[in-house]
């Protein structure tokens, strides 16, 4: 089992090689990155439906530090690197207005070996160094325009991010002094034995809070609809597409249903989590005229739906939540794509000031409406499937305040999804001079693959086609409770 | 209640990110709870009256493990020391950077935003 | 033993509250450095030697850093005034932190006897025992860092790197090739 | 170019005394890091104390002084050969039958264990890791000083008229 260390040595090796020789030549930079990123890609699906526990150094478990493949942690693999190799393809012809773009690369292959790492790592500090490898690769993106709202939100993220991983570094503090070790497995035996006596319960609310600021649930969101905006498009749309997913909702999971435990108290927490962002980021989303922005607001609304569906603790809750996690990676994404390419067309992100793209941008049109129809949840695409099934989880779980309350919200999604659609694509053109004489090559095939990843998503229900990670990943989450040893 | 102490240094600096209105002392602030998280995880691996984890040829193995201090907390803030000092070279990149777009470091003036 | 430590993570606390509470930069960077190398003499109480080390040189460069930020560009405090409201949500949130941390420190462990007394399959046991024979390497701090948990010094390498990379991205001149939508000017 | 020497950087005292510590610090430095497995110390502290040097003798020589013998594409093509080296042995370890990523694949005879060779691969890593941590230390202080050095001269522009 040696492929799992090649995602996370593989993307830091060629960061640093592309430092090092990219200066010369900096084609070969967009060559390297993107052979890169194709390889994990391909590794990723490899690596569905294998478990494999790698113990680095040659060290038994508790000594060393050993990185674990299940299911889930290969469902989180696929959605990263897919999503990035399309951001890769994207960023060849983006960020060909920005300069210094050896940086960009190895920022960008940086950030992916920290989600590597977090989704891979089988010991809690090993998780908190690649969550800080992330987080700081994600801050220095965000900031990589230098405009003056690039560099303040970067700024509050990086205040809220350092805060946030202090208390993380806090509660792993309390976890090693209560239970003597670090590696994960062991410590969920541990507090199976021990029970969650006071500082492992301090230690839990400091995970609580440090991981839902990750994952930009409301009480924490403050830096999301600043940050996401800002950032260049391809960096948006891993942010809002995969970063909050990997290092906030997966290790969330991990903790609650593998480290600590389930307990009604945890899985409340996680409700209630849920549906204040999930109503929270819908409404705000509803007043916003800058596309961008409303994207932001609406992965807090999105997020919130997948916090709910894990913390109903049913299995048909987590099959509905994974796959929701799926969904949203592929059609977020999809959508800032669509938001980058309009800005660098019309150089405007307001919707007043747009519309008619569809005759002057058609694959941005196309795509975007796909991505649009499926994250308002209209039958035939991925995001009415997901959302369905976790409606369905909340009511067979007897929580039919928060059904109704999903189905509302996701009539809103409906309304300002549209209403993006009616500003940008088909209401009558103004007058606005497309800087493009036609829509460059690579950055459609990015927004085409991730179209195509729609539609192919929305096919595992349809066809009754239950993808085996799919479905096990929920079910060995749930079921297997304590890591299996 | 030495813990205590520690918890105390640790919420001085919060007070300070929570209060402060300078970009700079924001950054202190967070500094110096960086250090008490890692005065905690010092203070948790003590042994009363120990010896530093280093090997000296003249003690047997077992009377060295029975007096040495816990040496993986040791290497934990070793990284994470190093970790906060990469944090902070980022923040004050900004901070200077901030300075030099809007000539003030005062948060309430850099209020472009409307988080 | 404890007095001394007692005493001196009381003056770190007391330099912390003089760094957040001074109106100008340069006297708050001086205490941070005064917080900082506190700390070292209380990590060579607590003998940790590697760490008390490491602290220094850390803290000499972050202060080279912060002085060379704040050097001459001291702001005139605009709202004198103190934000009452701000102080008084920044005191209740860390009271109340406070309270609950303090009950919970009773729950603890006492302060001098590690966690790896009380499980014998700890991590920290086989690392004093067989540091040596299975490694080599006297110092088992550095055998630790290098060798049982080499993974996490590559991580914190990469750390680094990407830190250096973030600091060179944000200071770099030009942002943009042509221009920025704003003027990229001074204000 | 002379005169330019001495009106730069700090006084004339600071430059001699900075001067003559430099090959002090730098020793001491290079002895954390190659004895960092016997006595306390290692690659992080030897890095630290490496960039320490090099950042007096900026400081004390004027930014274009340090500038000129340490620029800045040298430091983090250094920055990058360090990690590169730190990896390598990692791979190195892959490599060995049977090994794992990190494995120390040399293993230390019993009459070795308190000279400097003892250890296996921690000397190696210890030299990658101090090279880079030095490397990118210094280069995170002359990136802030070449930045400060361009705003002072965009002011010193903005004044005359």
């Amino acid at each position: 089992m040696t492929m799992i260390i090649l995602f996370i040595a593989l993307p830091l090796t060629m960061a640093v090689v592309i430092q090092v020789l990219a200066h010369q030549r900096p084609v070969l930079s967009d060559w390297l990155t993107n052979a890169t990123l194709l390889t994990l890609a391909i590794i990723s699906f490899y690596s569905v439906g294998r478990y494999g526990l790698y113990h680095i150094g040659g060290w038994t478990t508790p000594i060393g530090i050993d990185l674990r493949l299940d299911p889930l942690s290969s469902l989180l693999l696929i959605v990263i690197n897919v999503v990035s190799l399309a951001a890769g393809l994207y960023s060849v012809e983006y960020m060909r207005s920005y300069t210094s773009k050896t940086h960009f690369y190895g920022l960008f292959l940086l950030l992916v070996t920290g989600m590597n790492g977090v989704v891979l790592a089988g010991d809690l500090f090993n998780l908190y160094v690649f969550l800080e490898i992330a987080a700081i690769a994600s801050y220095a993106l965000v900031a990589f325009g230098c405009a003056h709202e690039e560099l303040e939100a970067s700024f509050k993220y990086a205040v809220l991010g350092t805060v946030s991983s202090t208390f993380i570094l806090i509660g792993i503090t309390f976890v090693y002094a209560v239970t003597g070790t670090l590696n994960m497995a062991q410590i969920a035996a541990r507090i199976s034995d021990i029970g969650m006596t006071p500082p492992l319960v301090l230690a839990f609310g400091l995970f609580i809070c440090g991981f839902s600021l990750k994952a930009a649930l409301v009480p924490f969101h403050a830096w999301l609809p600043d940050a996401h905006p800002s950032a260049p498009a391809p960096v948006s749309a891993m942010l809002s597409g995969v970063l909050i997913k990997a290092i906030g909702i997966y290790v969330l999971a991990r903790l609650i249903f593998n480290v600590f435990g389930v307990g009604q108290g945890e899985l409340a927490v996680l409700r209630w989590l849920g549906v204040i962002s999930m109503v929270a980021g819908a409404l705000l989303a509803a007043g916003q005229t800058d596309i961008k922005r409303l994207f932001a607001y609406s992965s807090i609304s999105q997020v919130g739906y997948i916090a709910l569906g894990l913390g109903l603790g049913t299995p048909l809750g987590l099959v509905g939540a994974l796959y929701h996690l799926a969904n949203h990676a592929v059609f977020k994404s999809l959508l800032f794509l669509n938001a980058g390419a309009v800005e660098q067309a019309t150089g405007t992100r307001d919707l007043d000031k747009l519309g008619g793209l569809n005759r002057t941008l058609p694959v941005t049109g196309a795509t975007s409406l796909i991505g649009s129809m499926s994250i308002a949840g209209i039958p035939p695409f991925n995001g009415f499937w997901s959302k369905l099934i976790i409606i369905l989880a909340a009511v067979e779980a007897g929580f039919m305040g928060f059904a109704t309350v999903a189905v509302a919200i996701s009539i809103v999604t409906l309304v300002y999804q549209l209403k993006v659609q009616r500003h940008a694509f088909f209401a009558a053109p103004k007058d606005l001079l497309t800087t493009w004489r036609q829509e460059p090559r690579l950055m459609s095939l990015a927004m085409v693959v991730l179209a195509f990843g729609c539609i192919a998503l929305s096919f595992l229900v349809v066809t009754g086609l239950r993808t085996p990670f799919l479905i096990n990943a929920a079910q060995e989450t749930l079921m297997r409770g304590v890591f299996g040893l | 209640m030495i813990y205590s102490l520690s918890l105390l240094l640790i919420l001085v600096g919060l007070y300070g990110v929570i209060v402060s209105r300078n970009t700079l002392k924001i950054v202190i602030s967070l500094v110096i709870m960086e250090h008490g998280v890692h005065l905690l995880l010092i203070l948790v691996g003590y042994r009363a009256g120990g010896q530093p984890p280093i090997v000296d040829p003249e003690t047997a193995m077992a009377v060295f493990a029975g007096q040495a201090v816990d040496p993986l907390p040791q290497a934990l803030v070793l990284t994470s020391i190093v970790i906060g000092l990469g944090v902070l070279a980022l923040l004050v990149a900004l901070c200077v950077r901030l300075y030099e777009r809007y000539g003030t470091f005062d948060v309430t003036e850099i209020r472009r935003l409307r988080g | 033993m404890i007095e001394v430590l007692a005493i001196l993570i009381l003056l770190s606390v007391i330099a912390a509250i003089v760094a957040v509470e001074t109106e100008e930069l340069l006297p708050a960077v001086i205490a941070l450095g005064a917080v900082g190398f506190l700390l070292a003499i209380i990590f060579v109480f607590l003998a940790a030697p590697d760490v008390a080390i490491v602290q220094i040189g850390v803290e000499v460069i972050s202060l080279v850093i912060l002085i060379r930020a704040t050097l001459g560009r001291d702001t005139k405090p605009a709202t004198p005034r103190r934000r009452i409201f701000g102080t008084i949500v920044g005191v209740a949130v860390v009271g109340a932190i406070g309270l609950f941390g303090v009950r919970i420190f009773t729950e603890f462990p006492g302060f001098g006897s590690p966690v790896m007394d009380r499980f014998v399959d700890a991590p920290s046991v086989t690392y004093l025992l067989d540091g040596l024979s299975s490694v080599g390497a006297p110092n088992i701090v550095t055998a630790v860092l290098l060798d049982f948990r080499a993974y996490d010094t590559l991580g914190e390498a990469t750390v680094l790197f990407t830190a250096v990379l973030g600091a060179l991205v944000i200071l770099r001149r030009k942002a943009r090739v042509h221009g920025d939508k704003e003027e990229d000017g001074k204000k | 170019m002379k005169a330019d020497r001495h009106t730069e950087g700090m006084g004339i005292i600071v430059k001699t005394v900075a001067r003559w510590l430099k090959g002090f610090i730098l020793l001491y430095g290079i002895y954390l890091v190659l004895y960092g497995h016997i006595t306390p110390g290692g690659g992080f502290a030897g890095g630290v104390v490496i960039s320490c040097a090099f950042i007096l003798l900026t400081l004390a020589g004027g930014e274009n002084h340090g500038l000129r013998f340490f620029p800045k594409t040298a430091s983090s093509t250094l920055d990058s050969m360090g990690l590169l080296l730190f990896l390598a042995i990692a791979w190195l370890g892959t490599w060995w039958l049977g090994g794992a990523f990190f494995k120390n694949v040399i293993s230390t005879p019993e009459q070795a264990y308190f000279t400097l060779f003892s250890g296996g691969t921690i000397p190696l890593s210890n030299i990658g890791l101090g090279l880079k941590v030095a490397s990118s230390l210094f280069l995170v202080f002359t990136v802030l000083a070449a930045f400060r050095l361009a705003m002072d001269a965009a002011d010193k522009d903005e004044d005359e008229p």
